[in-house]
């Protein structure tokens, strides 16, 4: 088995050097073929792992590669966890990479950095593998940052474009700021449990509950809330919680597969997996899930509020991924980390699937990515067309999608996570979640028409070319469009009520909302039924009315709207001004003490009054000496006579 | 009675004097080298006195060398002069300040 | 052959008498002629031939005792009862094999780039190599003083001769605060000679002082090894130096000068002063922490390449002293000894980093004589190659894991962690920082529309610079994948150390 | 008393009558025979250095009823000495040929001078001392003067000469005042003196004291008595300052060690204060006063002040460890001393004298090796290692340490580090900056052989500084 | 008692001299206080029975180096007209000067004197003392030593004197006598021989 998993890692991680390396000996498609295999292999590999835990029921096994380095009694090691959770994990990475690595064959053909992209996105694939098969925080750190550098050079894979390269450096600089907090909880484990290991840090976690620990002043803060928090601020960086989620809209100046595979699918849901992974850990702080809970609730709403009035199709779905990790986020926060690992896999099956598709339409467009300029591309791009709308359907939880049990299960999970009490951040995740799924529709179908139907308002010479993109293309489609259709219903039962995770997540009785829930789980069918007797399915219906009253219907009104509410519609196109927060309040701020510290700091106090201000004054004081020695002979006599005079005085009167 | 501190005191202000006249005079260089055989003197009548005062020779025989000394350095002081002044057709102290600082 | 009692002597004397034997062939006054070309392989040969000896010391290290190892004692001047004794243990091993290995790179570096008076330049960097390693393997006070000091001298002509426009203020600059620096320390070694009666190191590590001795003392060493480090607020003459040096001058300066202050500190200060140490400990982690916050902001700002990576060392060089004083902070408990090895450790991957650094930027200057960032833009164009390496170096920079520049961060954080949570926080931010003024200087310079007609013309890297640059890449990536090898080197050392630094010297007399 | 005394005397005999052969012989010989007069010079002084090698008793013997002593110190100082004032004229030979101004009396003088340094470093009365101290003194009027056309050499000769007689003059008075006391003009019974009679130890011996250290200041150069010394330094003639910057350190040296030592040792606190104060003052004003100066000649003269300030701090410390310490430093700075002047006069030319720091511009693209040399000799003089100068310093240090004087210490090292500017801005000029001329030395193989010689010399003594520090510590220790 | 008086006339002639060397305007009078000077000074050693250096005071100094001194005066013609303007600027800063000085050894001499002075003056000396014979005979015996470096100073001078004033002029005819010695006669005398002719 052992062998399996490191061919896993490491079949990715070859392609990828040769890739990069060898790239202009082995070709194009040299390139896209070994990438295209060894990822492949991967994949068929983990589906492998994941039989034989799940179905099998092997164990899960924890083992270490190598010792990476060890001092003052801390062993750091490299090695793998494999079990259920990371299985699956591994599937849904390596397979939604699959996808886009033939997707790519089409998307980029005629771009001068093939191989690159190609070499990129295997060695994307390997940090991914590297972070969820992780058996270590040294290690998962190493993943985490290892898939943010791949991010970063992927949105800056066009490094011409100013704001391709712009986007690229908040993306790392956000994230590193969410490192920042992660590495801090790392060391605040270490300190209590001078071990790295999960299976030993997770056995230690009682006592780090029962430390105490001062940091504000006088304050005294469970050790174990402080960890957990510094390490969910890591989470927030990579899953793009409010308000570090400033850069992954931006991060859509990267190629289009780059945002289905990272900024949808997998990187962006490290977060979420990690708080799963650490769920030994946050169990034992409530506080700590009470803020995780709160940060998701409003991401997954304001976040989706703003989805609306975008125009850049791609935009609309990166804020639609914000807000779908808010869910996840909110799911975690009520401990249903069953549910959020549920929604996380469905969600990177269909938002990659909507990705690659809005991918496709702007291939047919020529690189146009503006929805007002597009229309009616219905009887032009047909698979796009119904394979979108799968995705959308999916996204907007109508009943029977993936997206529907998953989003769901997690809804249900809020309303009866009574642990959290009635309470004021009870009512906010609750009614978040709720409209959340209201806006979720709107924006989603809005987009849909807007592209899809109406009027054809794209320019005539576009509109010639307009025709379905190629098989390379399509294929991927299809097959993401299936499971988006049909995983939910297949795996809700056994994923979330079947005791996947036992051997993975851990779950304070008292919390156990999922459990609760099973109790009333009858099969899909039954879940669809209880559904209908919720708000959520016909929030979603309304949604997705308004969506064909406002832009099919009467086109005219979203304009008079956005006249009458000007107010709120410039809140949301400035995105609540988180943008100018960071950039013009920390990054200008920085800058500006930086040149404070460094002009006046170094250059004027330091340099020039202590060091050159010392020079110049022994030169000062050396014109000054000189001017003693006159040159006179009496002069020169008279110091010796003074010299002597004053010698003797000395010698007798003070003496 | 005239003793030892009678002439030492003698000394002293011819000591005094000529190590004044020295910085007090700004124009002839030769005025400079009577101050030193002035200064000279001095100490010879220190020797002289200690010399009785402790009733033995040696402070004489030293008086003795310093006058040969004092001749020889006379000589060599005034060839210096007499080089000077053929160089830069004066012996004026004020003018000697080519090299300063 | 066993070399183990000599290999220290040949590491040092080899560079030195094959510098002179460069000065001696000369390059006949024009570096075309195929007497210089004789003279480079010549210097080449003697380095690389360093390199492979000093792999003895790797070899046959025993990494289980942190006893002195090669030790070589000689009577050297009667009256003052000292000894040409040398020898190594686990923190300096480290650090002269860095030493053997930078300086190779260096030559090959400076290979043909170097017009005026080649052969003076090479001696310089040779003779300057057994210098160095005489520094490290010293173990008495005079004859470490001499190398410390000698050490000057080459460093002074390089900058001087072949440097920038402003060369000679740097290069005063850089003498004079180094030399200040010294002699006080230089002071505090009789005085503690006057004490011991030898300058024997170990005999000073067991020498009973007083707490006012041992505070004076600690201070004088401060002034030399804060000056070389450099620390804040004496750090302003390395920007000025490396701006102006040339580019085997910055990576030598960055790469192993810098490393003396930190190794001064761990092998004097804090085992010869353990209460003295312990009394400014929470200065030292005060400056330490300014160095990097305050140094950080500083970096973001710069528009001079070599400046940028200036203080970005001095940044990386505040985790070396950190790491080094958290001791008495930690207290009780391990973590101590992970503060000191990743400062340990920080210091050989900042050797790689910034030398490699500083390399890239030699490898632009060369071709467009210029290092303002203004100048530059969307050099990933035309030099793709050069690119990946540069952004590779980048993120060693910025302390990306798997990169060596992560390993020393992360073990100082994590110990600092144990010492207080602010000491960790004002650490991490380099995380932050260090990645800003990094990549940002990345952005500027290597990514974007070609910027100007100059970019337009440059060419990618030739196999000289490729060959240096690759296998600095190399050795990064190895530290950063896998540095059990060398904190293992160091480990037991540095426990010993600790174990030494416990007992207070206060007891051994009953003050 | 029978001619085997005199013995120990033969340098000097000796040296006296070659001098005289010299003298004759040189009457007999036309313009371009000079070079006879030259090498008759060296012979005689290597006939001298033989004699004092050959004559050196082994236990001191003082003689002359008590004038002269002949004890290590003396034999040392003689023949550090002699090779200087050798390699001196060396130097001198082709800048006197060049400048037509190679006559027999320059090496007359210089060997009046050494016959002079010898007398003083072997006097053991007050009397023979000032007599000695008159010899040195005259010939180096003299000397300075001796180009006579120069206006310049003519003044520095005036200044040098009106104060040398103010100094001797309080020399004396202060002489008189010992000898008032103390009855007696032998160190050796000054000293026993004192042992026998306490109460002497009063204001006026101490008045005697004062006067005496204003003339082994103004002999050493220390301020405020040093006010003459870089007028000679600039005003002579490169070899004359060679000359006055070199052997006669050797003579304050012995003449500051017989008397505040052998003579006054027991009085030590009473000078001790004194010597440091004009020391103190010396390195301040030397270091600091010499960064202003463009003219290397002057610069030179403004370091040998501040050197001569840390040699008297050594000597203040009144321990054996500090006058051998001195002694070191002085024998060490010497012989950097000649080096740096020597380059001097080998730079200048026929009719130019290379004196300005500029002349030194690009030096090491003219001739590389002589650069190198310089660069010994000033690294030297700043007190670097491996280059002997370090060591000097070093042991100034040590002494002042275990004397006590740990601020004293760190004075110093701080006041090195003030000095190490100028000494650098000569190797700046030689090394970072474009050449103005392309002139290159225009020296005989023996005069480059002996100044790369002196260059390796301050370098070697350096690597190996074991054997001339025993040497001091066994001849003071 | 008659001797105090001469010595307090002595004494007081001598200062007044001594001061006239300072101020006096025309170098010429200055040598001639100077004379002054040495001659009370000669009276004053023959009070205190230093016979034998009173006369050689007079013979080097006023015989010799004071004549010396009044030819440089005379060889160099100083216009006396410059003299000394100015000097009266500066006479009180040094006056104060010479005031402290003599201030400080009159306290030392008078106030600190050695505890073996009694107000005796200097001890008689012996019958049949000479002063003469006395010097003489420790000069060429214990002394002989700075006897002899006295001569080498003196030889110093000589040469000395002559290396910095003797110049030879350009077109001064001189002899050569090392030429003129080692002159040969064949340098002289020329054989020619000639044959003889005779008549026809």
């Amino acid at each position: 088995m052992h062998s399996i998993h490191l061919t896993i890692v490491l079949a990715p991680l070859f392609a990828a050097i040769v890739a990069g390396l060898f790239g202009r000996q082995i070709g194009r498609a040299g390139a896209h073929w070994l990438t295209i295999l060894a990822v492949g292999l991967s994949c068929v590999l983990s589906v492998v792992v994941l039989k034989h835990l799940y179905w099998d029921g092997g164990q899960a096994e924890n083992y270490n590669l190598y010792t990476w380095a060890v001092s003052d009694g801390l062993r750091m090691e490299v090695g793998f966890l494999i079990d259920r959770l990371s299985a699956l994990m591994m599937v849904v990475v390596t397979f939604v990479s699959l996808m886009v690595h033939i997707y790519t064959i089409g998307y980029m053909q005629d771009d001068p950095g093939y191989q690159r992209f190609f070499s990129y996105i295997s060695l994307f694939t390997f940090s991914m593998l590297m972070l969820v098969m992780s058996n270590n925080f040294l290690q998962l750190f190493f993943g985490w940052e290892a898939v943010g550098l791949m991010s970063y050079l992927l949105i800056g894979f066009w490094f011409k474009r100013e704001s391709a390269i712009f986007a690229n450096l908040k993306a790392f600089l956000v994230n590193r700021v969410g490192d920042f907090g992660f590495i801090l909880g790392i060391a605040g484990i270490v300190m209590y449990t001078n071990s790295l290991d999960y299976a030993t840090v997770f056995a230690g976690a009682g006592d780090i509950a029962s430390q105490e620990i001062t940091v504000f002043g006088g304050t005294a803060w469970n050790a174990m809330t402080l960890i957990c928090i510094l390490l969910f601020i890591g989470a927030m960086g990579k899953s793009a919680q409010a308000p570090l989620h400033v850069w992954l809209p931006d991060s859509m100046e990267g190629p289009t597969p780059i945002s289905a595979l990272i900024h949808a699918a997998t990187m962006v849901t490290a977060g979420i997996f990690m708080v799963a992974r650490m769920s030994p850990l946050f169990e034992l702080s409530e506080t700590a899930l009470a803020v995780v809970l709160v940060i998701g609730a409003l991401t997954a709403f304001f976040m989706g509020l703003l989805g609306i009035v975008q125009n850049d199709i791609k935009r609309v779905v990166a804020y639609s991924t914000l807000s779908q990790l808010g869910y996840m986020t909110v799911a975690l926060g009520v401990s249903a980390y069953g549910a959020a690992i549920f929604h996380l896999m469905t969600h990177a099956f269909f938002k990659a699937l909507l990705f690659l598709a809005a991918g496709s339409v702007i291939i047919a467009m020529h690189h146009e990515q503006d929805i007002r300029k597009m229309g009616g591309l219905r009887k032009y791009m047909p698979i796009t067309y119904w394979t979108a709308l799968i995705g959308s359907l999916a996204l907007i939880g109508f009943p029977g999608t993936s997206g529907f049990f998953s989003k769901d299960a997690l809804i249900e999970a809020v309303r009866d996570s009574h642990w959290q009490g009635q309470g004021a951040i009870y009512w906010i995740a609750y009614l978040s979640v709720l409209l959340g799924v209201f806006v979720t529709a709107l924006y989603s179908f809005r987009m849909f028409f807007l592209v899809f139907h109406g009027k054809e308002r794209m320019d005539k010479e576009t509109k010639s070319h307009l025709h379905e993109s190629p098989w390379v293309v399509s294929v991927p489609l299809i097959l993401l469009a299936i499971p988006s259709a049909v995983i939910g219903w297949v795996t809700m039962g056994p994923v979330l009520f079947g005791g996947f995770f036992d051997d993975s997540i851990v779950v304070s009785p008292p919390h156990d909302v999922l459990a609760h829930l099973g109790e009333s789980f009858h099969g899909s069918a039954a879940f669809i039924l209880h559904a209908l007797q919720g708000p959520a399915v016909y929030l979603a219906l309304a949604g997705l009315g308004v969506a064909w009253y406002f832009y099919l219907h009467r086109p005219d009104l979203p304009d008079s709207v956005r006249g009458k509410l000007s107010g709120v519609y410039n809140l949301l196109d400035r995105k609540y001004y988180f943008d100018d927060l960071w950039i013009k309040g920390f990054a200008a701020g920085g800058r500006s003490a930086g040149n404070f510290l460094w002009q006046k700091g170094d250059t004027l106090v330091i340099d020039g009054l202590l060091v050159n201000g010392t020079a110049n004054f022994v030169g000062r004081l050396a014109g000054v000496l000189r001017q003693l020695q006159s040159g006179y002979l009496y002069h020169y006599a008279f110091a010796m006579i003074i010299g002597l005079t004053l010698t003797l005085g000395w010698l007798l009167w003070l003496r | 009675m005239i003793g030892l501190p009678h002439y030492l005191t003698l000394s002293a202000i011819l000591f005094a004097l000529s190590v004044a006249g020295i910085f007090i005079n700004r124009r002839n260089l030769i005025l400079l080298l009577m101050c030193i055989e002035l200064m000279l003197l001095a100490v010879n009548f220190n020797f002289v006195a200690f010399s009785r005062h402790l009733g033995d020779e040696v402070g004489q025989v030293f008086v003795f060398f310093i006058l040969t000394v004092a001749a020889a350095e006379a000589a060599i002081g005034l060839a210096i002069l007499v080089v000077l002044f053929r160089n830069n057709r004066s012996i004026n102290v004020q003018e000697l300040d080519s090299m300063k600082g | 052959m066993d070399l183990s009692h000599n290999i220290l002597s040949i590491l040092i004397w080899l560079p030195i008498i094959g510098g002179l034997a460069v000065l001696a062939v000369g390059d006949g006054g024009d570096s075309n002629s195929p007497r210089a070309g004789g003279m480079r392989v010549l210097t080449l040969v003697v380095s690389v031939l360093t390199f492979v000896l000093s792999l003895f010391l790797y070899t046959n290290f025993d990494a289980t005792t942190a006893s002195m190892q090669f030790v070589e004692r000689v009577r050297w001047i009667e009256t003052l009862n000292v000894d040409y004794y040398l020898g190594v243990d686990g923190i300096s091993a480290p650090l002269i094999l860095l030493t053997t290995f930078i300086t190779p790179l260096v030559v090959i570096a400076g290979w043909d780039t170097i017009r005026s008076r080649p052969a003076q330049y090479f001696a310089a960097f040779l003779i300057l190599e057994g210098l160095m390693v005489g520094v490290f393997a010293a173990l008495d006070g005079l004859l470490f003083y001499v190398f410390w000091e000698a050490m000057l001298v080459p460093m002074f002509l390089i900058i001087g001769v072949w440097g920038g426009e402003r060369r000679v203020y740097a290069t005063l600059k850089f003498f004079l605060y180094t030399f200040l620096g010294s002699v006080l320390m230089l002071v505090a070694f009789i005085y503690l000679y006057g004490k011991a009666g030898t300058f024997d190191f170990l005999a000073f590590m067991q020498l009973p002082l007083t707490l006012a001795e041992q505070q004076y003392i600690f201070i004088a060493f401060l002034l030399a090894f804060a000056v070389k480090v450099p620390m804040w607020p004496v750090h302003t003459w390395l920007p000025d130096a490396h701006v102006e040096a040339p580019t085997g001058g910055s990576v030598v300066l960055a790469a192993i000068m810098l490393k003396m202050g930190g190794y001064g500190f761990i092998r004097l200060s804090l085992p010869m002063l353990p209460d003295g140490s312990a009394y400014f400990a929470g200065l030292m982690i005060a400056l330490s922490l300014i160095a990097i916050v305050y140094i950080g902001l500083v970096a973001l700002m710069q528009k001079d390449m070599k400046k940028l990576i200036a203080y970005s060392s001095i940044a990386h060089m505040g985790f070396v002293t950190l790491g080094f004083f958290l001791l008495w902070s930690i207290g009780e408990g391990s973590g101590a000894a992970l503060g000191m090895t990743g400062g340990m450790v920080q210091m050989i991957s900042h050797g790689l980093v910034s030398g490699a650094m500083f390399l890239c930027v030699g490898v632009l200057y060369d071709r467009m004589h210029s290092r303002q960032i203004a100048d530059y833009g969307g050099v990933a164009n035309t030099m793709p190659v050069f690119a990946a390496f540069m952004v590779l170096f980048a993120m060693a920079n910025a302390g990306l894991p798997g990169t060596s520049g992560f390993v020393g961060e992360f073990m100082v954080i994590i110990a600092s962690f144990k010492a207080n949570f602010w000491f960790a926080f004002l650490a991490a931010s380099t995380l932050i920082l260090g990645a800003a003024y990094t990549l940002w200087m990345v952005k500027r310079v290597i990514y974007g529309e070609v910027a100007n007609k100059h970019v337009e013309a440059l060419q990618d890297l030739n196999h000289r610079e490729y060959l240096v640059l690759g296998i600095l890449a190399l050795a990064v990536l190895v530290v950063g994948l896998w540095p059990a090898p060398l904190v293992d080197m160091m480990s037991v050392t540095v426990d010993e150390l600790i174990e030494h630094i416990g007992q207070s010297k206060l007891a051994l007399q009953g003050l | 008393m029978n001619f085997s005394d005199l013995v120990p005397a033969a340098p000097e005999i000796i040296l006296l009558v070659m001098l005289c052969v010299v003298l004759l012989v040189d009457l007999f010989l036309r313009d371009e025979q000079r070079m006879i007069t030259f090498w008759l010079t060296i012979g005689s002084l290597i006939l001298t250095a033989a004699a004092v090698l050959l004559t050196a008793p082994d236990v001191r013997t003082v003689i002359f009823s008590g004038a002269y002593v002949s004890d290590d110190l003396a034999q040392v100082l003689k023949l550090a000495a002699i090779g200087v004032v050798a390699v001196g004229f060396l130097y001198a030979r082709d800048y006197l040929k060049q400048n037509d101004m190679l006559q027999g009396e320059y090496f007359l003088l210089g060997m009046f001078g050494l016959l002079g340094i010898m007398i003083m470093v072997s006097a053991n009365s007050l009397l023979i001392m000032y007599l000695g101290l008159e010899t040195l003194a005259l010939s180096q009027y003299t000397l300075v003067a001796y180009e006579r056309k120069s206006a310049v050499a003519a003044e520095s000769a005036m200044k040098y000469f009106v104060l040398g007689a103010i100094a001797s003059g309080a020399l004396l008075y202060g002489i008189s005042w010992i000898y008032g006391v103390t009855g007696t003009l032998q160190f050796d019974e000054i000293a026993a003196a004192i042992q026998a009679r306490p109460d002497i130890n009063d204001m006026p011996l101490w008045f005697g004291i004062a006067f005496v250290i204003v003339g082994i200041a103004f002999k050493f150069g220390g301020v405020p008595f040093h006010m003459w010394l870089p007028d000679v330094y600039q005003g002579a003639r490169s070899p004359v300052t060679l000359y006055v910057a070199t052997a006669p350190k050797f003579a304050a040296l012995a003449l500051t060690l017989r008397i505040l030592v052998d003579g006054l040792g027991d009085l030590h606190e009473v000078w001790q204060g004194m010597v440091m104060v004009v020391a103190v003052l010396s390195v301040l004003v030397g270091n600091i006063v010499a960064i202003a100066q463009t003219n290397i000649k002057r610069m030179l003269g403004y370091s040998a002040i501040a050197h001569v300030g840390f040699i008297l701090l050594a000597i203040f410390t009144g321990t054996a460890q500090g006058y051998a310490s001195a002694l070191y430093y002085t024998l060490t700075y010497v012989v950097m001393a000649a080096g740096a002047f020597g380059v001097v006069i080998l730079l200048s030319r026929q009719g130019f004298e290379a004196e300005n720091l500029s002349d030194f511009k690009g030096l090491n693209a003219r001739s590389p090796w002589f650069a190198l040399m310089m660069l010994f000799f000033m690294f030297g003089m700043a007190g670097v290692p491996p280059w002997v100068g370090f060591f000097a310093k070093l042991n100034v240090i040590n002494a002042l340490l275990d004397a006590g004087y740990p601020g004293l210490a760190v004075f110093l090292v701080l006041a090195a580090v003030i000095g190490a500017f100028y000494y650098l801005r000569v190797i700046w000029h030689m090394y970072f900056d474009k050449p103005e001329d392309r002139s290159v030395f225009q020296a005989d193989t023996d005069t480059r052989v002996v100044l790369s010689l002196n260059g390796i010399a301050v370098l070697a003594l350096g690597l190996m500084p074991g054997w001339l520090l025993k040497l001091c510590f066994d001849v003071l220790g | 008692m008659f001797q105090t008086i001469l010595f307090y006339v002595f004494a007081a002639v001598l200062i007044g001299a001594a001061m006239g060397v300072i101020f006096a305007k025309n170098p010429v009078h200055a040598i001639m206080f100077l004379v002054l000077a040495f001659f009370q000074s000669a009276a004053l050693w023959l009070l205190a029975e230093a016979e034998f250096l009173a006369i050689v005071l007079v013979l080097v100094y006023v015989g010799a180096v004071m004549v010396l001194f009044l030819f440089v005066v005379m060889m160099l013609d100083i216009d006396v007209e410059q003299a000394r303007s100015g000097l009266v600027r500066y006479a009180p800063l040094g006056m104060i000067i010479a005031g402290l000085m003599v201030v400080e050894l009159v306290q030392l001499i008078w106030l600190k004197r050695q505890p073996d002075y009694d107000g005796a003056g200097f001890a008689a000396t012996p019958e049949g003392y000479s002063n003469t014979e006395a010097l003489g005979a420790v000069l060429y015996t214990e002394h002989v030593y700075a006897f002899e470096i006295a001569a080498v100073i003196l030889l110093l001078a000589i040469v000395a004197a002559i290396t910095l004033t003797m110049r030879e002029r350009p077109g001064l005819k001189k002899q050569n006598i090392s030429r003129q010695v080692g002159v040969d006669s064949r340098d002289r005398v020329r054989i020619v021989d000639m044959k003889s002719e005779k008549p026809e």
